[in-house]
């Protein structure tokens, strides 16, 4: 077991924790974005630590495909979301 | 080397992680908490790159450190800035009493729960040896998969099919966008110095994704990346008040936003014809069809993001085909 | 046979693309991709049906190192209800949807979303699960903004976080997976995981993730205001299928991948969850004012039965009673939604017709508008479970394996649930038959009434009386 | 043409000089000039060599001093600092000079453009008490060097 | 000579960096502490770079860190002055 | 030399950190912004040091964009500031 | 399959293709939908006589249909069923022609007739239904075919009435289902098979067999009025006559007596029932239900509902011969299937006509109308007396067979005087309304006169059904001896049952 995987590994579950404490708390729509994005980046590195196999040696390329293409997905959704609560505002500061 | 000296690095880096992670979430002040998350993204961007992990560090540069934070941005309420009450929702003023401190704990207790969990079942999972056999597989592959950089490899050619959808996905981001109707209203125009600035960055950021492009094949880099790159160039135009930005209008843009699903698919579909796997590259052929797919989906990936950023379908102002060419012409950047 | 595979993604994807393009002419393109992709899902369906379950390994890359396509008895059943429903509800949509810059905007997305269903039925690979489910996310969220109004554009919004954070979680679990076994592969996983930590953390995330997206009762807040908002075609995919296709991962993910990591505890939380389904979603829809709502609230309530299955599947021993029960499961499923998209379709008429679709005034429908109130009867009888829907076939067994294994609570929540289910029909019909003054109009059957009818008569008849063969499909397994 | 082989150079200098890069590199840097042409800088004004080089010995050395500054300023006990506001006359109308002048002011010790309004700088000052004229003009010339350009006379 | 040459810059960078990091926390207010960072950073990152360049076996990877450093300080000076200006027109207008 | 560079990681690393205390502490935006231009800065300098460090090249272009995107993400911030006192 | 797998097929289908088709005809289209009516039930009427003749001489019907593994919808003619598909169909036919007189001119008759037909096809179904699965089938798609029929006038009694209906036989449904399924995984698939097939099950499964049994016949008993279980059927009244026609005589009612005879002999078995100690509680049941629904119909004045009361204590008459063992009481409960539908549906018919000609609705207005409409009123004395059991009219027949099957069975006791009092109730509640319809001077004009243009007695399709039926009671009542007579067919039935 790598010092720098587990160190790594442990930090990510705090943060997918935060993210969803985040998500499931905020009342604005903006910070739960933010708070899922969180979330995600702790997947991510959840992922990339799983992947990392010590200083000098080539790292499991394949997770960092998936993040990546997991990072796509995330944009994606978050523009979407951002998109639609721009929309909202606009209506609520119309009434 | 030793690493053990990083220890004290990686433990910095990571206390500044959860650190921020945890101040952009403690807020209630929505554009505090989208500037530290920014700030998240750039301490993330580092710790990919300690990780080895150059391609992600790469994305989280253009993405976290970048876009994202603009896209954040611009959708900070704008009519109470730095105020706490954003829900314009008044019956949320009741909820302010025990019964949501108590549900803040038991939320708060749930997620401290499932870190404990996750934590738990990755470190079983972290200490039996390390699974290798995909990997090897991978890499002895590499050869076959007309480029060098293994996470290149992976995304457009052993698991193209991911690729495939994920920009089915973008392309889906995008539509959704477009229904949603209206564009933001533009900036105002920046002054000299910002002008000056979007002067040299713009067409560096041109060069730059030209180059990340390019250099995906055979180390860190890709479309996404440069796709985001140019991207940021037009957010960059765009925050300077000007109303074009790098996109077209009308059939082009719908081309450009459907280049990367519809290259990709034509690819896969005319391979199949030819008697092969769907997306199964003949191995001489590979390095080239991927570049073609990767150009296609840069741009598609650019015009995705910054529509995202606009917010909606360019106003199509368009009166008459005259003026729609000159336009055509005046926006070719 | 495999080919049909391809085409099951590649088609409607094309098809997206192409109505992007020529937007003009978007409604013809669309039917007609439609029409393609349902001619591959029946090709595949014959295909399974002769050859045993199909697989195909994208790219030509071994499986593991690529992705693996595969098709078994289940996931071609749902793969052609999909597109006999996404069919019917695209015939009606066509009519919907009259404006052109409408048309242009719904088309695409909406062959985007059936190609994230079928890709989800066909996937092999949890990955690639993670994204066919946020493709599956993202259009169902911006079809559903295409009401317009800002209820749509407010539930929309929900729907979309809350989709996201259960992708996130689902991805969670997929990354402890891969840490764990160093395989993305469905195939292969069940040969290599173990009942252990890792495991059962990553079933419990991806199953969270996924309860969230197919809404069982605690997580279904968000999907009445999403599913009643939405533009009547699209209520009707998302109600029928889109929540189906995150319960499919549930049912593969316990039943085959995890099938000796998943534990009877688990299973009987599962069922409770669904009692609890059963019987709010019900009273809810009995409280609705409005007709959408109230088909909203069923399909929560609905799902609900689905999830009563796992504690009975996991108490029987494998054999014929067990494949009898999951027929049942799948019967019901598959009921449901041709049930709930024809429902859907047909409030969607009475809504274009009457300008509303408060249940309240809604007498005299049955005068106005014979066929559609038809619809919605025939709907009314799969839902409440009678004969001869195939929703009766599959209560049937659901109340069968409660009796064999003595889960007599099971028993208990379903009668109750399908009274209740009777009352808020009949609720609907009482007024749809209420009196008014009688206008001589001739029985109509529109464009727009046809796709509501067919698929409610899927539901009520022709699987309740046909429906012996999808047992037989589903002996085909993986 | 000038631009052109400036993003050409920067292009060599991203791929390391990579030959086969030219694929991609060429239609590139044509975007890039492209872009940079509609962006309506303008031709590219007439840079003097000397003056290049004045100009970036100033830059260092000031840049170095400037730092030191700061840095010093603030480690010591007590903070060196008696900040304040102060508006300065420009002599330099050239736009692109401008920015690269209030960019460079930002480099200085103890200034920073905080402001640009008409033809007068806003400034901010660390130490209110030292008059930043004398450097500012030096820089001034610098860029005007530069740039093949005359100061023009100041009323300040 | 060229590695002591290249410790001695990195070091001196590594100065720098910390000294502007101290002033953004001591200094009193948005602006003086904008001075700090573009000074003292900018300044940190150059004798870095340099130091770094200095170590490389390659002049072009060398030349692409002192692209690296331009970009840098072109771009936090200008990020610098807009900060500066954003607050300054804020407290003029209230 | 290698003792070296991870000094200075790690030395790049308290300056961050010191950065990340303004980041929280604020109090303006502005103050915020500029911390987090800083937490830019740092990281460019603390790429560049790992790509020798650990003898990753590629790190040096995550560096290159790092800093273009940092000019962007503060751009982003003063524009939408300006968009907002409309 | 052939013709013999075809032939019960054809028989529901007779009445379900025209009825299906009728929905979609025009309103105004009324000879069309007149003719695929009359079309539809004769050629049921035909096809009815074949299966009687065939099922006579042993010949075997049976259809079958896999709906799910294990799970066969089966369509099988035995002695039982061809009495229960004789009985609809020749009412069925008596009914719309009745139908097509009392809703001339009336709203949605497309929609009416269609689901009228559905209903028929539906108790038709039910008839042949060769187990217990096809039967739950069977009775399910009736009730969904009744409701829209008690609903059909659109009135918020009508829609009441119809989800008061619904609420008690679908809950009835559900635990029918419930026990079905049971039974199911206890037994297997559940064939009716004359003399039962759970005789065979180990002892150790009987107390759960009573518990279904109990699931089973309450939710029969809902359908079948038994009390506590009947309060749908005074509200259903609102329906069209023909519709409470149908309702009492030959459908919903019906059906749920027909399935507890099933359920008694076909699937338990009646000895193995009263092994079990079933039968006595079944019996109790059905007199307290007999006692109860003629003494509430003594109290109403209103003539729909004191029928509708009339039928609840008249249906349990068919209870209590399924409860009383051995073969006569058998014969007593099972003629009584056919005597109690015949003359149930005269009362309801002659009821409609005092409704629909004259607006009489309570039993207080009758006064004098046997002389403004004799044949009608002759009818219904036919009937009525049928029901209090006069000779020779068919009731009598059923009655006498319950008592002596009661003491045949050594019940006597208790079966007596239930019969003794019941027929006095009846009388109690019918002697009166035909002193006054045929003594009583009418008053000064009728409540409300309808159909004016029948200046004596009432239009030709209203008049000659309940004319026709009430003939029939008196032909079944003095003709019982003759072959092929209701009488016989029970023996016969009875006879196979008991394995005689």
């Amino acid at each position: 077991m790598l010092t720098a995987q587990v160190l790594y590994g442990l930090t990510a579950c705090v943060i997918v924790a935060l993210g969803l404490r985040g998500a499931l708390l905020h009342a604005s729509l903006l910070q739960r974005v933010v708070a899922i994005n969180v979330m995600g980046a702790g997947v991510f590195m959840l992922l990339i630590a799983v992947a990392y196999r010590g200083p000098g040696l080539p790292p499991d390329p394949l997770p960092h495909a998936l993040v990546l293409t997991g990072i796509v997905v995330a944009v994606s959704a978050t523009a979407l979301a951002l998109a639609l609560a721009r929309r909202l505002h606009a209506e609520q500061d119309n009434d | 080397m030793n690493t053990t000296n990083l220890l004290v690095f990686d433990g910095l880096l990571l206390f500044s992680i959860v650190g921020l992670a945890w101040a952009s979430l403690a807020t209630t002040d929505e554009r505090r908490s989208v500037i530290l998350f920014m700030a998240f993204g750039l301490v993330l961007a580092v710790a990919w790159g300690r990780l080895l992990a150059p391609d992600v560090a790469l994305a989280e540069a253009a993405i976290g450190a970048g876009l994202s934070g603009a896209l954040l941005l611009a959708a900070v309420r704008k009519q109470s800035p730095g105020s706490s009450h954003t829900h314009a929702n008044p019956d949320r003023n009741y909820s302010e009493s025990g019964a949501k401190v108590v549900l803040q704990w038991l939320v708060t207790l749930l997620c401290a729960a499932l870190a404990g969990t996750l934590a738990w079942a990755l470190l079983h999972a972290l200490s039996s040896a390390p699974h290798d056999t995909l990997p090897r597989a991978i890499s002895d592959n590499l050869v076959a998969s007309g480029v060098s950089n293994p996470v290149t490899a992976v995304l457009l050619n052993f698991r193209a099919y991911d690729t495939l959808l994920e920009l089915a996905v973008l392309l889906t981001a995008v539509l959704g966008i477009f229904s949603l109707g209206q564009t933001t209203p533009g900036y105002q125009p920046a002054g000299p110095v910002f002008d000056g600035l979007v002067r040299w960055l713009v067409p560096v950021l041109i060069l730059t994704a030209g180059y990340l492009l390019w250099v995906g094949a055979h180390a860190p880099g890709g479309a996404f990346q440069a796709g985001a790159t140019l991207a940021a160039a037009g957010v960059v135009l765009r925050l300077t008040g000007r109303s074009r930005i790098g996109l077209p209008d009308g059939f082009v843009l719908r081309i450009i936003m459907a280049a990367g699903v519809g290259v990709f698919l034509l690819v896969g579909l005319t391979l199949l014809l030819l008697g092969r796997p769907f997306l199964g590259y003949p191995p001489a052929w590979a390095g080239a069809l991927i570049l073609l797919i990767e150009t296609a989906a840069m741009l598609s990936i650019a015009a995705t993001l910054l529509l995202a950023f606009v917010g909606g379908q360019p106003q199509s102002t368009a009166v008459n085909a005259a003026a729609n060419r000159q336009r055509e012409e005046n926006s070719r950047c | 046979m495999t080919d049909a595979m391809i085409g099951l993604v590649a088609l409607p994807l094309t098809g997206a693309v192409a109505t992007l393009l020529l937007p003009r002419s978007a409604t013809v393109v669309a039917i007609g991709a439609g029409l393609a992709t349902t001619i591959a899902a029946a090709l595949l369906l014959f295909g399974v049906a002769n050859q045993g379950a199909l697989h195909y390994e994208m790219g030509g890359w071994s499986t593991g190192l690529g992705i693996t396509l595969r098709a078994d008895g289940l996931s071609a059943l749902l793969l052609m209800m999909t597109s006999l429903v996404a069919l019917a509800a695209s015939v009606y949509a066509s009519a919907y949807f009259s404006a052109a810059s409408e048309r242009a905007r719904f088309w695409p997305l909406w062959l985007l979303l059936w190609t994230s269903l079928n890709a989800l039925f066909l996937s092999g690979d949890l990955f690639n699960l993670y994204v066919t489910l946020e493709l599956l996310g993202l259009s169902a969220v911006a079809l559903a903004t295409l009401g317009g109004k800002r209820a749509a554009a407010e539930a929309a919004l929900r729907y979309l976080l809350v989709g996201l954070l259960g992708s996130m979680l689902f991805l969670a679990g997929v990354s402890l997976i891969y840490a764990g076994y160093g395989t993305l592969d469905l195939a292969t996983l069940p040969r290599v995981v173990e009942p252990g930590p890792i495991a059962w953390t990553a079933l419990a995330m991806m199953t969270t993730g996924l309860l969230l997206k197919t809404a069982l009762f605690p997580l279904h807040f968000w999907l009445p205001p999403a599913h009643a908002s939405a533009p009547a075609p699209v209520s009707a995919v998302l109600s029928a299928l889109v929540v189906k296709a995150a319960f499919y991962l549930v049912l593969r993910l316990w039943l085959d991948v995890f099938a000796n990591v998943v534990t009877p505890v688990a299973a009987n939380l599962l069922g409770l969850l669904g009692a609890c389904a059963v019987l709010w979603g019900s009273w809810r829809a009995l409280q609705a004012e409005r007709l959408k709502l109230l088909a909203a609230w069923s399909t929560v309530a609905q799902l609900g039965y689905l999830f009563l299955f796992f504690p009975l599947l996991l108490a029987l021993p494998p054999g014929p009673t067990r494949d009898l029960a999951a027929g049942g499961l799948v019967m019901l499923a598959l009921t449901h939604g041709f049930a709930k998209a024809g429902l859907f379709l047909a409030i969607g008429v009475i809504q274009q017709r009457c300008g509303h679709d408060t249940i309240r005034d809604l007498d005299g429908t049955a005068q106005h508008l014979p066929a559609t109130t038809f619809a919605i009867a025939l709907a009314g009888v799969a839902l409440i479970g009678l004969p001869p829907s195939g929703a009766f076939l599959g209560k049937w067994q659901l109340l069968a394996g409660a009796v064999e294994t003595g889960q007599w609570l099971w028993l208990v929540v379903t009668a109750t649930g399908s009274l209740l289910a009777a009352a808020y029909i009949f609720r609907v019909l009482g007024h749809a038959f209420g009196h008014q003054p009688y206008p001589n109009q001739p029985v109509t059957v529109a464009r727009e009434e046809w796709p509501a009818l067919l698929l409610t008569a899927m539901a009520a008849l022709v699987l309740g009386l046909g429906g012996a063969p999808v047992w037989k499909l589903l002996e085909i397994g993986t | 043409m000038a631009r052109m082989a400036i993003l050409a150079g920067l292009w060599w200098l991203m791929v390391q000089g990579r030959a086969d890069a030219w694929l991609v590199g060429v239609p590139a840097v044509a975007l890039a000039a492209l872009a940079s042409v509609h962006l309506g800088s303008p031709a590219l004004p007439r840079i003097s060599l000397t003056g290049l080089f004045a100009f970036l010995a100033l830059f260092l050395r000031e840049s170095i001093r400037g730092g030191i500054d700061v840095a010093f300023r603030t480690l010591g006990t007590r903070l060196r600092i008696e900040p304040g506001f102060r508006r300065y006359r420009l002599h330099i109308s050239d736009p692109s000079a401008r920015v690269l002048l209030i960019n460079c002011i930002g480099l200085l010790p103890g200034t920073l453009a905080a402001d640009l309004d008409g033809d007068h700088a806003e400034l901010h000052l660390l130490d209110s008490s030292d008059s930043p004229d004398p450097q500012l003009l030096q820089l001034e010339q610098a860029v005007a060097q530069l740039f093949s350009l005359r100061l023009e006379a100041g009323d300040d | 000579m060229i590695n002591l040459a290249s410790s001695i810059l990195i070091l001196a960078g590594l100065f720098f960096y910390l000294a502007g990091s101290i002033g953004l926390l001591r200094l009193p207010d948005l602006y003086t502490r904008l001075h700090a960072l573009t000074k003292a950073d900018n300044l940190g990152l150059g004798l870095l770079a340099a130091g770094l360049a200095l170590h490389s076996q390659h002049l072009l990877t060398s030349l692409k860190l002192l692209l690296i450093w331009l970009a840098v300080l072109a771009a936090s000076a200008t990020s610098a002055h807009l900060i500066a200006r954003q607050a300054r027109r804020q407290e003029t207008r209230r | 030399m290698t003792e070296l560079l991870l000094l200075s990681a790690t030395g790049l690393m308290l300056s961050l950190f010191l950065g990340l205390l303004r980041v929280l502490l604020g109090p303006s935006a502005g103050d915020r912004m500029l911390a987090t231009q800083l937490i830019g800065t740092v990281g460019v300098g603390m790429l560049l040091v790992l790509s020798v460090l650990l003898d990753e090249p590629a790190l040096i272009d995550v560096a290159l964009l790092l800093a273009l995107l940092a000019a962007v993400a503060a751009a982003a911030f003063t524009g939408q500031q300006e968009a907002r006192h409309d | 399959m052939n013709w013999d797998a075809w032939l019960p097929v054809l028989v529901v289908a007779s009445s379900l293709l025209p009825g299906l088709v009728i929905f979609f005809l025009r309103e105004g289209s009324h000879r069309l939908r007149t003719a695929l009516n009359l079309v539809g039930a004769i050629l049921k009427l035909v096809l009815v006589g074949i299966l009687i003749w065939g099922v006579f001489h042993e010949h075997v019907y049976e259809s079958r249909w896999t709906l799910a593994p294990g799970l066969d919808l089966v369509l099988h003619a035995d002695t039982l069923s061809v009495l229960f598909v004789t009985l609809s169909t020749v009412l069925w036919l008596v009914t719309t022609v009745y139908a097509i007189g009392y809703l001339e001119n009336a709203p949605h008759r497309s929609r009416f007739f269609g689901f009228f037909s559905l209903c028929v096809s539906a108790t038709v179904g039910l008839a042949l239904a060769g187990n217990l699965f096809t039967f739950v089938i069977f009775y399910e798609l009736l009730t969904l075919s009744t409701y829209p029929l008690i609903a059909h006038r659109g009135t918020p009694e009508a829609v009441r009435g119809a989800r008061i209906y619904l609420a008690y036989t679908l809950g009835g449904g559900m635990l029918l289902l419930i026990g079905t399924v049971w039974l199911h995984v206890l037994a297997g698939p559940t064939a009716f098979v004359e003399g039962g097939i759970l005789g065979r099950l180990p002892a150790e499964y009987h107390p759960q067999l009573k518990v279904i049994f109990l699931l089973l016949i309450i939710g029969l008993g809902v359908k079948a009025a038994l009390v506590p279980l009947h309060g749908w059927l005074p509200q259903a009244m609102v329906a069209p006559a023909p519709v409470s026609a149908l309702l009492h005589a030959v459908a919903v009612v019906k059906a749920g007596a027909f399935g507890i005879v099933r359920v008694v002999y076909d699937v338990y078995g009646v000895n193995f029932t009263d092994q079990l100690g079933l039968l006595t509680g079944l019996g109790i049941a059905a007199a307290i239900t007999i006692v109860y629904g003629s003494i509430k119909a003594l109290f109403q004045d209103n003539l729909k509902k004191r029928l509708a009361y009339s039928t609840v204590s008249q249906v349990s008459y068919i209870a209590l011969g399924t409860a009383i063992l051995g073969p006569i009481g058998t014969i007593g409960g099972i003629v009584h299937l056919v005597h109690q539908g015949i003359m149930k549906i005269t009362l309801f018919f002659t009821a409609g006509n005092y409704a629909e000609t004259l607006g009489i609705h309570k039993v207080s207005e009758m006064n004098g109308v046997g002389r403004r409409m004799p044949a009608t009123t002759l009818a219904f004395s036919v009937a009525a007396l049928g029901m209090i059991g006069v000779p020779p009219v068919a009731g009598f027949v059923s009655k006498w067979y319950l008592g002596l099957g009661a003491l045949e069975a050594g019940m006597a006791a208790w079966v007596m005087p239930v019969l003794i009092i019941s027929s006095v109730l009846n009388a109690a509640y019918f002697l009166p309304v035909l002193y006054r319809a045929w003594f009583r001077e009418p008053g000064p004009a009728w409540p409300a006169e309808h159909i004016p243009a029948a200046r004596f007695e009432t239009s030709a399709a209203l008049l000659w059904p309940p004319v026709v039926t009430a003939t029939l009671a008196l032909a079944a009542g003095l003709f019982a001896a003759a072959p092929y007579s209701p009488l016989e067919w029970a023996t016969l039935i009875a006879h196979r049952e008991y394995g005689l």
